[in-house]
């Protein structure tokens, strides 16, 4: 079942070009269904023990195992979940896309390739998963086919793949000093191997690397550009899952590998710059894509401050800003669909469509924290986090998100000051998207509701994810399916 | 192998890759990118080769079906993840020659920076904002390149044969 | 000016941090501790004499999946960016059909190119090879007769089912070992004699997959940018 | 089983829902009005302190709500000044205000969901309910600025980055309370609290002291409560001046008095033995007093006057509170209720000018007094009460807190809140003559007085003024429920007043003299012989000319001209010049952000970032 998350959405991205025009309608919605409710049963199981699948039977260290904790298992959910709410459709104006075959299944490949992020326990394996969702990527943010987007996908691909060539060499140092891939067989031997300069500077090329697509401060110049010209799922897409399953990548291998103190101040640091930097330039945002794109930027920053804060609690806090991100942004991306472009022309917008203004509204008073909206939570939890930590630099980060939750609560006040305003805008009506992103609101006050029964599942689940002798021995331990492949099968 | 020819081998590799990064760095020319970064990717390719060489050993290959082997073999794991950094190389350059294809037919341009200015001042008509950059710069529409003209175009301006 | 020479600093500097830490790490003498437990089982358990093999198609099989999956979507990707359907090449003046030399050299090389091929990628759980190496020498095979006869190109949408029909049948194999209670992409039909060419289980079928699948993906790729080629 | 609490809160929320669900309807003002009745009386009989069962543990934190003396008190103030607001609203302005083309259902509706959040704000009973209610009040109060046109949007989204600020400030202060003490229960709290070391304390008391006086309006963050309550739809102005600003003050209240205690606060020296965190509160406080009642002097909108003086009388309430002793506190609290009824009021009769001339500016009006008298009669029994003079119940209060300032020999403070009340009178009379007397406009022949529906809930909130004023018996005795629950000593008091060994106070001594004052002085004025003749306004002569129409000897421009010519140059607006400092830094930074996201080349950044970390790692 591990598998089949990875396994069935890549076959069906290699089949749907060859299947009559019905079928590949509905082969994708319904591949994701599955992937859905497996990540919900691997979720489930995992809340008693995580799951291990060593692929191809062969004993761990040897072979790549897909580990499903709970964390895992809620990611493939969230996965599915969302990539069927963003499933590519006609063009906003209504056209029937000749492409759409095309993007049906890069989505679905991107798909695939985050579960497999989700899973996977090996080094190198994650680096092509990641490559996987990063190509996919490319090809989705080209695929507006306008020239502006063809440059910024141009410049994006080559930040990226520059990105991949240092987590490649990172991947080298760390094979070279350790002799091993998988994951666990690392944290065994990483106190007496690689926590040293060595090891510490194959994590920092690997954060680097998988940063480009987390938007990490330093490598993020990508995104406003991207965002600006892409179709609007796809920025959904990117800005709402990629981004936090190679976040999730570089978490595992911070907890299990590095649980270092230079390596969570790297974080730190990095995810307080990118917070000042994504929250202070989307004050100054005047089109909307740009603004939801620097917006973006602050929110993971903040996400890596929050895993940066070691232990439980800190892994808890950056669960739940991640998720509360990934509810959001999408859905604000989808409201850009129609909203894009210039801020002033959505000028008292909300006569027109009042469903999409009050949906913005709930995402804005969300994002910046209003009680008893999950961001609220989030943001808790992040907060009381940092407060643990001795003073220092973690104060700094704390102060650095309250203040700029300042900045953030203005910019988007004042698009809601226009929306409600009484100019008037030139905006258009279209049902779409508020079908889309309403689904998203559902989740996130559906959230907001059963906040006290979802904090237990949570807080085991960060556990799970910081029991770094938990994963070693279920992982070295894992059980191969038969006890001797060769004599048995046919 | 000697141990000098090892530390060559290394510097080489990282040669390719200092020789890569400052082309990516440095070019502005579209396809020359591509190209710095089809050389960096080489070097760290060795890189990773050469992190499984070991002093003495023969190629990962069980000659005359004998399952015992007393000679030492290199490690086969950096040469597998080698085979497939590779195709993951070739994906990429290929898909990033394709966009520079298609840019140069939209702007007629390969040159990085014109592009990029192309592309801002596309993002920002279609945003309708004003744009943010200078304020001091003169006004009316930047001196550009026209478009290359439509291969059409440029057969029926071709003296004809 | 100051950019020119700082980048070239910069890249220098990386370059020799990089080269600062790699000198320290015992070079020649990994500490290979997952590929030495590979190396002695791997004859067994597998039955590959081509012990990378293994690696590639049977340790790390859902890496190389990812792999295929990779030049798939970019494939797809340059598909999708160089837009409009799979369409046969136009004629045109600029690549008019080749010279005899390259006709006749096309025809005598299209036949010799496929057995290379597929020789490479059934022999690569034997000798050096395999079904990337045999891959590219196929994209070869079909990509060469365009140069010579440019109207004469192999169909899009063959090569559209040869390479969905050979990922699928890649991922087939790897789930059919899930209906004999094993994991996914566990080599099935024993391991065989080593060094037969029927050995291995079902590596050899794996290969070939992966080869139909390099090969008709690259001859894609090829094919679409050889089409652009005027227009740019 | 539902405890009174939850009906209570239930109640609320029903309001909430019927004011949208029936917002449409005509008469849905005596609807919500009924419900708001139906809390009073509900609050009134509550058992102190009532527990509510709504409440849910999450992450660890256990979060319900409890009502004790002190929250009820603002409770009944609160749900109070929202009846009179609605029924306000019931009649003909809220008709006018719909044919203006405003929503009338969103206004009902803010105002029931700021009474809802309001009311769980102040049964909070641990930190995570206390700040729900704080940002739900907050997002509530924007939500009731915001209705009434463009100008009450602009003002409202200068509230914005304020309300966030001080929401951030609050949440940062619960985290590292959190981490300091390992509780957020208001009980646990008032223990651990004062043992905590001195520069924790001072870190608690900063972020919450600063986050909860922006929402008071305590310098230097008051300036965008002036504007945002000014332009806000008339009755949710009266509403948000009596009380939405007071939530402050519970709060700091609660931190200063309840969990950190006056005594543990005058342990944080800024200079050994001379002045210390509480001393600071306290001139913070008098500032508060004196800056903004100068600066409401200088307005020349009747509803900004108001709202300014607003942020003055905040001080005088906070003041009396640091001060802490049984006089002062009750003082202070009781200046919350008094300075509720007579703000409401007299906002409600500048609403009613404006409803009948369409016009609140001091220099277009005049001699109103003989077109609306019974307005009049409200304004000028509002600023008496403002201006702290008997008979009404701002004499009461202000009283109080001056007694205290003496006693505990605070003699500079005590000359602080003189000044301040001093320009409160010269404003406040500037507001009655420029309004009401003197000459009458042409164009305002016509105006009739204000319709009943508007003239009743402003007599009758000057009637509790008035009451409250004679009897302060009354309200004392929530205010002596309020000082239990603090933890304050509590002021014995009679019907009429205080009675203390150091001079105690019998208002029902002091209104009969001075009315037998008045009744001597009419005796004497109608008795000896009424020589008075009513004349026409125009029938008249100045400087040797017959007075025509369009002659103005009205005196309104330039009031207080020789006043004005010494103090002038003290306006500096120096606030106001800090405020667009900030903005303009926070623009320029997010320009340079801007400016980083635009690289030629982020390869370079690239780059350059792994080669300094990878230096780092190597030099390690």
């Amino acid at each position: 079942m591990i598998a089949l998350t990875v396994a069935l959405p890549l076959l069906a991205a290699f089949l749907l070009p060859l299947l009559p025009a019905l079928a590949r309608q509905f082969l994708g919605p319904l591949v994701l269904l599955a992937v859905a409710a497996f990540g919900l049963c691997l979720a489930g199981n995992a809340l008693d023990a995580p799951s291990v699948v060593a692929i191809g039977d062969f004993r761990p260290p040897l072979g790549i195992v897909f580990y499903a904790d709970g964390v895992a298992g809620l990611f493939v959910f969230a996965i599915a979940v969302v990539t069927l709410l963003l499933w590519p459709c006609a063009t906003p104006n209504g056209q029937p896309d000749p492409q759409i075959t095309r993007k049906h299944s890069l989505t679905l490949l991107m798909a695939a390739a985050s579960c497999a992020l989700a899973l996977s326990g090996d080094l190198f394996n994650i680096y092509v998963f990641y490559e996987l969702a990063a190509v996919a990527g490319y090809g989705l943010a080209a695929g507006s086919r306008t020239p502006a987007a063809q440059v910024a996908t141009f410049r994006f691909t080559l930040l990226g793949s520059l990105g991949s060539l240092l987590a490649l060499i990172g991947i080298t140092l760390i094979y070279f000093r350790a002799g091993s891939l998988n994951l666990a067989h690392l944290a065994e031997l990483a106190p007496s191997t690689l926590h040293d300069p060595l090891g510490l500077a194959g994590f920092l090329l690997i954060l680097l690397g998988f940063g480009v697509k987390s938007e990490l401060f330093l490598v993020n110049s990508w995104a406003p550009e991207v965002y600006a010209t892409a179709e609007s799922r796809v920025s959904a897409l990117l800005a709402g899952l990629i981004s936090k399953l190679a976040l999730l990548a570089v978490v595992r291998l911070l907890v299990l590998v590095f649980p270092v103190p230079e390596a969570s101040q790297l974080l730190l640091v990095l995810g307080m710059l990118g917070i000042l930097t994504g929250e202070l330039a989307a004050y100054r945002a005047r089109d909307f894509r740009r603004l939801l794109a620097w917006s973006s930027i602050g929110q993971l920053g903040a996400a890596f401050v929050a895993f940066a804060i070691p232990g439980p609690a800190g892994l808890m806090a950056g669960i739940a800003v991640a998720l509360h991100h990934l509810m959001v942004k999408p859905a604000l991306f989808l409201l850009a669909e129609r909203w894009g472009g210039n801020l002033a022309q959505l000028a008292g917008a909300a006569r027109n469509s009042p469903i999409a203004a009050a949906l913005f509204v709930l995402f804005a008073l969300s994002l910046i924290g209003v009680p008893p909206l999950p961001g609220f939570w989030a943001k808790y939890l992040l907060l009381s986090g940092l407060a643990g930590e001795p003073a220092g630099l973690w104060w700094l980060a704390g102060l650095v998100v309250l203040t700029t939750t300042v900045v953030e609560a203005v910019y988007l006040f004042r698009i809601i000051g226009t929306l409600y305003g009484h100019q008037q805008g030139s905006v258009m009506q279209s049902r779409t998207a508020t079908t889309g992103s309403g689904i998203f609101a559902l989740l996130l006050v559906g959230t907001a509701l059963s906040a006290p029964l979802l904090a237990a599942p949570l807080q085991k689940m960060a556990t799970q994810l910081a029991d770094t002798d938990g994963y070693v021995a279920q992982v070295i331990s894992a059980t191969i399916t038969a006890p001797q492949r060769s004599g048995t099968a046919p | 192998m000697s141990e000098f020819g090892l530390v060559a081998l290394l510097v080489g590799a990282l040669g390719l890759i200092a020789i890569g990064i400052a082309g990516l760095v440095l070019a502005r020319n579209l396809f020359r990118l591509v190209l710095a970064l089809a050389v960096a990717e080489a070097g760290a390719n060795l890189l990773l080769v050469l992190a499984g060489f070991r002093q003495g050993a023969s190629a990962p290959i069980i000659e005359g079906g004998s399952t015992l082997h007393q000679v030492a073999m290199v490690d086969p794991i950096p040469q597998a993840m080698v085979l497939t950094a590779i195709v993951i190389g070739v994906g990429v350059q290929a898909l990033a020659l394709a966009l520079a294809v298609r840019a140069r037919e939209a702007y007629g341009s390969l040159d990085m920076d014109q592009l990029r200015a192309r592309m801002e001042a596309d993002i920002i008509a279609a945003a309708g904002t004003a744009p943010t950059t200078s304020q001091e710069a003169p006004s009316g529409a930047r001196p550009l390149p026209p478009p290359l003209p439509s291969p059409a175009r440029i057969a029926a301006e071709e003296p004809s044969s | 000016m100051l950019t020119r020479y700082g980048s070239l600093l910069f890249a220098t500097g990386f370059a020799f941090l990089l080269f600062s830490l790699f000198i320290a790490l015992p070079m020649g003498e990994p500490p290979t501790l997952a590929g030495q437990a590979i190396l002695n089982e791997a004859a067994n358990s597998v039955g590959a004499a081509n012990i990378v093999t293994s690696v590639v198609l049977a340790y790390r099989g859902i890496d190389t999946l990812g792999e295929l999956s990779i030049l798939f979507a970019a494939a797809t990707a340059v598909g999708l960016v160089l837009g409009g359907q799979a369409r046969a090449p136009r004629p045109s003046k600029e690549d008019g059909a080749g010279g005899f030399i390259l006709q006749t050299g096309v025809d005598l090389l299209f036949p010799l190119l496929l057995v290379v091929g597929f020789y490479i990628i059934l022999h690569g759980h034997l000798t050096p090879g395999g079904g990337f190496q045999g891959g590219v020498v196929l994209a070869a095979a079909l990509v060469l007769p365009v140069l010579a006869r440019p109207e004469e190109s192999p169909s899009p949408a063959a090569l559209a089912w040869v390479e969905g029909l050979a990922g699928a049948a890649f991922i087939a194999t790897g789930l059919a070992a899930l209906a004999y209670d094993h994991a996914f992409l566990t080599p099935l039909l024993g391991a065989g004699q080593l060094g037969d060419l029927f050995s291995a289980g079902t590596l050899p079928l794996l290969y070939l997959a992966v080869g139909l699948k390099v090969g008709a993906e690259l001859a894609k790729l090829l094919l679409r940018l050889a089409e652009e080629g005027p227009a740019a | 089983m539902t405890t009174p609490l939850d009906l209570l809160l239930f109640t609320a929320a029903a309001t909430v829902a019927g004011a949208f669900a029936l917002g449409r309807w005509r008469d849905i003002a005596w609807l919500t009005g009924a419900f708001y009745i139906a809390q009073l009386i509900q609050l009134t009989g509550l058992d102190l302190p009532s527990a509510s069962h709504a409440g849910f543990t999450l992450f660890g934190q256990l979060v319900g709500w409890q009502m004790d003396g002190f929250g009820r008190f603002f409770a009944i103030i609160t749900v109070g000044a929202a009846a009179a607001a609605t029924a306000y609203m019931g009649g003909e302005w809220g008709e006018r205000y719909r044919q203006a083309g405003h929503s009338l259902v969103w206004l009902h509706g803010a105002l029931a969901i700021n009474v809802l959040a309001m009311l769980l704000l102040l049964a909070g009973n641990d930190l995570i309910a206390l700040f729900i209610g704080w940002e739900l009040t907050s997002w509530a109060s924007f939500l009731l600025m915001a209705q009434g046109g463009e100008r009450a949007l602009r003002a409202a989204l200068r509230y914005v980055p304020y309300a966030m600020g001080a929401a951030m400030a609050v949440l940062g202060g619960i985290v590292l309370t959190h981490a300091f003490t390992g509780t957020l229960q208001f009980t646990e709290l008032a223990q651990r609290v004062p043992q905590l070391e001195n520069w924790q304390l001072a870190l608690m008391v900063t972020l919450f002291g600063v986050g909860f006086s922006i929402k008071m309006g305590l310098l230097p963050f008051h300036l965008w409560q002036a504007p945002a309550y000014a332009e806000a739809a008339g009755a949710g102005t009266s509403f948000l001046g009596a009380i939405s600003a007071r939530m402050g003050l519970f709060a700091l209240a609660l931190l200063l008095v309840k969990f950190v205690s006056l005594t543990r606060l005058a342990d944080l020296e800024f200079v050994s033995g001379l002045f210390d965190a509480r001393d600071l509160i306290a001139w913070v406080a008098a500032f508060t007093i004196v800056l903004p009642t100068f600066t409401a002097l200088k307005q020349n909108d009747a509803r900004y006057l108001l709202a300014w003086h607003g942020i003055g009388q905040g001080g005088y309430m906070l003041l009396g509170i640091v001060i802490g002793d049984a006089t002062g506190s009750a003082g202070g609290l009781l200046h919350v209720f008094n300075y509720a009824t007579y703000q409401a009021a007299l906002v409600l009769s500048v609403f009613a000018v404006l409803h009948r001339t369409g016009t609140a500016d001091l220099n277009s009006l005049g001699g109103l007094v003989t077109r609306m008298p019974l307005t009049f009669l409200v304004m000028l029994m509002g600023i008496i009460g403002l201006a702290g003079l008997p008979p009404m119940n701002g004499f009461v209060s202000k009283w109080l807190v001056y007694r205290s300032l003496m006693i505990e020999g605070r003699p500079l403070l005590f000359l602080m809140t003189v000044i301040g009340t001093l320009g409160t009178i010269l404003s406040v009379y500037k507001l009655i003559h420029n309004t009401f007397l003197g000459q009458l406009r042409l164009e305002h022949e016509g105006i009739r007085e204000a319709p009943w529906s508007m003239t009743i809930p402003m007599l009758v909130l000057v009637g509790i003024g008035f009451v409250t004023g004679v009897a302060p018996g009354l309200p004392l005795q929530w205010v002596n429920d309020a000082q239990a629950a603090l933890g304050l000593p509590v002021l014995p008091h009679t019907l009429g007043g205080v009675e203390s060994s150091q001079g105690g106070l019998d208002m029902l001594w002091v209104v009969g003299v001075l009315f037998a004052g008045f009744g001597i002085g009419a005796l004497l004025f109608y008795g000896v012989g009424n020589r008075s003749k009513r004349i026409h306004q125009l029938d008249n002569y100045a400087g040797g000319h017959f007075l025509s129409a369009d002659v103005r000897y009205h005196y309104s421009d330039h009031f207080y001209a020789g006043l004005m010519h010494r103090i002038g140059p003290l306006y500096r607006g120096s606030f106001t010049r800090l405020e667009e400092a900030v903005a303009s830094a926070n623009d320029t930074l997010a320009a340079l952000m801007q400016a980083w996201y635009r690289q030629r080349v982020p390869m370079l950044t690239l780059l350059v970032a792994a080669t300094a970390g990878l230096g780092w790692m190597v030099l390690q």
